[in-house]
Parts: C-alpha cells; structure tokens; sequence
C-alpha cells in the first residue's frame, strides 16, 4: 500500500467531468509517475421495451461494497507495481450522458497501470454490492443487468 | 439480540421494504424458509447471501446479531 | 469511420490536465457511449547515469506521423466497434510531471473502448516516428529509448 | 530534380543537420555509402529508412524528388 489518504469511495449523484482534470492535476507533483490508466462509466440512453433510459438510479451496500474495495485495492496493488488507485461510484440518479463511474490507475510504466485499470473495472462490475436501477422517459424502471 | 436481514435492488420490488428483523433462526436455509412464507414473490428471484458482509455459497449457521444480506445480481459501473 | 471531424495530433509543450475534462464534458451529448479509455503519459523524473531528468523535448516527422495516424485510426475503427477516437501528442518540451500523451477511446460497451485503447497506446510508441529527447538537471542531454 | 534527405531524432547528433538535397543516386543502399561517407558517425548507427513516408525494409529504387527519412527507433509516447 503505496498510498494510506482516504478517499471517500460513493459519490451522490454524477461525477462531474471536472474532478477527472483535478484529480490528474494533482499527480503531476508525483514525479515518479510515468502513466496514467483512466476508465469512466457514462449512462447509455439505450431502448429498451420498456422505455428509452433517461437515468440510472445506484444503491449499494455500502459497507460490503467498501470492504469489498478494500480487498481488490490491496490484492491489486500486491499483483502489479502501482503507483496509486482512486475509484470513485455514483450514488443515487445518474443522467444520460453523465458520469457514473471514475477509476484512475498510475504506474512508472504504463502496462502495469493499463492491465491494473482494466482488471479493475471487470472487479468493480463482479464483486461490487451495487445495483442500478434504469429508469425510462415513460417514468417505468428496470432493473440494470450487467453484460 | 435477533437477526437483521437487509434487502438489496430488484429483491425489495418484492418486499416493499429494505431491512427486517426477526427472531433467530438456526441457519440460512432456514431463514430463507421463513422470509419466502412471508415475500412469496422472492422465490421466483435469483439472489445470493451475505452474512456479515461475507458472501456464502453454503447453509450458513446463524448467531445472534448477524446481519443477512439478500443481494440479487450485482450491476454497478 | 464514424467521425470525420479533424483535431490536431501535435500540440506544442505539455497538454493541460484541463483538455482531458474540457474533451470529457464534450462527449456527455453523445447518449450511445457507455465507456471512455484514457491514457495519459506524464514525464517522469528517472536518474540516469547522465543525470536526473527534468525534461523531454519531442521532435516528430510530422508528416508521416500523421499519416501513420490515420491508418492506425482506420485499423482500430475497423477492429473495434468504436463511438470514438482522440490522440495528441506534445512536441517541444515537456517538464517532468506534466503530460505528453493524452489517448481519448469511447465505445458504447466497456471492452472495446478499453482494448482499443491499450493497442492504441503500443502503437502509437511502435509505429509512429516521434523521439523523445530527455533533459537533465545538469543540461546534459540524451535520447530516450521506449521500453 | 534531386533527393531530399531528412535526418530524424540521434541521427542529428551526427549529421548537425536534418535535412539535405542530394543528387539522384541508383537507390537507398547508394544513399547510405554516400551519406555515411560524409557523416561517418551514422555507420555506428541503428536507423530505418522511409521513402516518401513508406518505411521500406530492402533496398529501393529511387527517382528523382523522392523523400528519404534516416529515423532512428522511434521514442513517442
């Protein structure tokens, strides 16, 4: 564990495209940074029978999911030689367009960020207790199911 | 002390609610006897368990004060 | 090729952390993508046996880079289901901590914009003809060599 | 009608120049004796050739107003 500062994980409602400017801004002090692996989550406006998507409502369990992240940082950071990780998932409704999902892998060189990143996001998807509920311009929901 | 059972995504379309408690019961097997008696609706659902924030794959012994979770496929990101 | 509009591949010294929002924020009218895939390359401060490393000044044969870039560009479009694709590069000099590269993939689903992304990456430092020149605290100089 | 060559990255630590007009020769194998023979610092050096922006691997037939790049291994990214 390269990085001890705590970030809160869950953020309510969208991620704003900002942060992803500050959050690397930050970084350029660390100097022994080579690389940066970023992944974001955006709502898909998808049609579904039920209705266009308009926005994605997140719940979570969240003290499994913390824990749970917990667990996939530090089995990530001990598999590859990392820099720092910083994960952000939204909370409650999330528009169309928005940003519901920030993940931001650094590394010295770039394929231990590149692979980290990508084996994060599957991590995220699999193991993490939060749902998402679609919710249609008609005002139905459907519960999201990931591919 | 009971149990706490909490209810996640599509399981408290089902239920209406998101947490109960209820009195102990011996196992997760049972608990899921006792809870489909009552939410009918989740015998059709596909879910797995959680107790104490630790996913099972087996029946689970249960002690006073655990907490349960009903946690039906996960779709965050 | 699903976009036809032409940004510059080359920009002059470091490109600012606010590109990557300011692209970001862009693309939240665009409903059908569900995944962005960014990579950034930040210089690094390595010590070499010359000395410590507080620069890189990057010449290019523009010409052909870009060409190469647009066949790479077609490539990708053709092996992966793409929303879109941005790319630039620095040249002159860019100060350690600052960006040099910034790879900007979007796809409707996770995979393809990540596996594009990181094929991107490798062949944008195999195939296109740009050198990096490293600068060291002590003004001696030396030309980097990718890994 | 000449040749132009242009000399990329390391390459110029040699030459002390990036470019130069040359007279046709037969073809780029021609190129590199005549050049290295003014630049006797390339012959320790590892370079590829592109023709008019074409990489090129064996030797090539050159004509008059063609464009040859000396690159060494590139250092993008």
């Amino acid at each position: 564990m390269k990085e001890k500062k705590k970030h809160p994980f869950f953020l309510q409602g969208a991620i704003p495209a900002q942060k992803v400017a500050d959050d690397l801004q930050k970084h350029s002090t660390k100097t022994a940074i080579g690389a940066h692996s970023i992944f974001l989550g955006q709502v898909r406006s998808d049609q579904h029978e039920n209705g266009l998507v308009q926005a994605i409502e997140y719940t979570a369990y969240e003290e499994m999911a913390l824990s749970k992240m917990e667990e996939i940082r530090e089995g990530l950071f001990a598999k590859y030689e990392l820099s720092c990780m910083h994960v952000y998932h939204s909370l409650g409704t999330v528009a169309v367009g928005e940003i519901c999902l920030f993940v931001f892998v650094s590394s010295k060189h770039r394929k231990n960020a590149i692979d980290a990143c990508a084996e994060l996001v599957e991590l995220i998807k699999k193991d993490l207790p939060i749902w998402g509920k679609e919710i249609y311009t008609n005002t139905n929901t459907t519960w999201k199911v990931n591919q | 002390m009971k149990i706490q059972v909490l209810f996640f995504g599509s399981l408290t379309d089902h239920t209406r609610l998101s947490e109960l408690i209820m009195d102990l019961v011996e196992d997760t097997n049972q608990l899921k006897q006792v809870i489909m008696q009552s939410y009918p609706g989740l015998k059709m659902a596909k879910f797995i368990i959680a107790v104490n924030k630790q996913m099972i794959q087996e029946n689970t012994i249960l002690k006073k004060g655990d907490i349960v979770a009903l946690m039906p496929p996960f779709s965050g990101g």
